[in-house]
């Protein structure tokens, strides 16, 4: 992706098991679909088994699945599996 | 007040209830969530516990805010969750509620442990002595 | 299990929910009634209680039979009363029923503290600074 | 009361302060009407002030107010305020 921003990437759970990394940076547009996002995610970090079932977050609000998202340099996106606290 | 934690070590129900104490309220209401030793007839070994740390105390900062629409009777709130590994028998949650009267700390510790399985970014797996460990979900 | 006690020293919440855990159990509710500082303006220095003791702790097994008819999921119920002098900020009754499942246990013991301000032979007199002690009476 | 069997009487919160005692015996008949005992019982004991209030019980258990009360000798009658527990 090309003058894209970096931007830190985290993920939890089973997504950080399956990534194989807890946090990593990866430059981004400045202005992405959330799907085109969550594919570009998925694929590059061995999410796809559980790409139905996770949310993205941006510094640290949930994102709607259906609206463009606008990336800054220093903004962090989440990968956020199915909860389980209790 | 609200008392809000994440926190490695082991969960005093005693300090997290005295936590809430106040000399107005005749009420506390406590809900201490604990690790059972089987699941689906497998055998659990312990829970891990990982937590998007300050995702999960912004949630749990707004479970408490709603806590104090629906019940402005409320005096305090302490939610501790423990992370990491957490043995069988042993709490990974305690909620505490202060109240003048017993109704509103009832109701409110019964809300917030709905809503922290439900919005607050937690994670557990559930380790097994026999079998592939799995991660669990609240589908409540 | 059913474990219940009316006893003239400080209560321990930590104690009284110790008692009800089980590896079955994912789920421990507890409430503690306080002692307050005031009421209707009057300073409370401190409540005295006393019990018709027999009669109380069949009173308090038949609530914990209700509860067993009315969530057979509970596993353990513990029911610890204190008596005689309690002062301000301190419990006067702890309640802890432990459940596999969180439902049952928050849903019982709002039921049993329910029950023993109705039904149970407990009295208490609250001692003000300035003004003559009054019996109370539970009417909600 | 002639031919009476003797029975315990115990006295709680208001009732044991007005009564100025926690426990005595007292003579009754085998056979006393629920008011007749009341009444018998707030009259001697210093209890007409709360007699509207309170309940007996025997042997432990609440005596419903319309029943003929059967006593036998080592019965306990308790009088019971408004509870107060919790």
């Amino acid at each position: 992706i090309e003058h894209g921003v970096p931007v830190k990437l985290i993920f939890f759970a089973q997504s950080r098991e399956l990534a194989g990394v807890r946090q990593t940076t990866i430059n981004l547009p400045t202005k992405i679909a959330y799907q085109q996002l969550l594919n570009l995610i998925a694929n590059r970090y061995n999410l796809e088994s559980i790409k139905n079932n996770i949310l993205l977050a941006k510094n640290e609000e949930v994102i709607s699945d259906n609206c463009d998202i606008e990336l800054r340099e220093s903004d962090n996106i989440a990968v956020i599996p199915p909860l389980s606290g209790g | 007040m609200d008392h809000l934690k994440l926190i490695p070590d082991k969960l005093s129900v005693e300090e997290v209830s005295d936590l809430v104490l106040d000399s107005r309220c005749g009420a506390v209401s406590v809900f201490v969530g604990i690790t059972r030793d089987s699941f689906d007839g497998k055998k659990v070994v312990r829970l891990e516990y990982e937590a998007y740390d300050s995702m999960a105390l912004k949630a749990m900062q707004s479970i408490c805010d709603d806590v104090r629409d629906k019940w402005p009777a409320v005096h305090s709130i302490a939610m501790y969750h423990r992370l990491g590994c957490v043995p069988v028998k042993e709490a990974s949650v305690v909620i505490a509620v202060s109240s003048p009267h017993r109704v509103d700390s009832l109701e409110a510790v019964s809300y917030c442990i709905d809503q922290l399985k439900a919005s607050v970014p937690i994670w557990k797996k559930e380790v097994y002595e026999d079998q592939e460990p799995v991660w669990k979900e609240n589908n409540e």
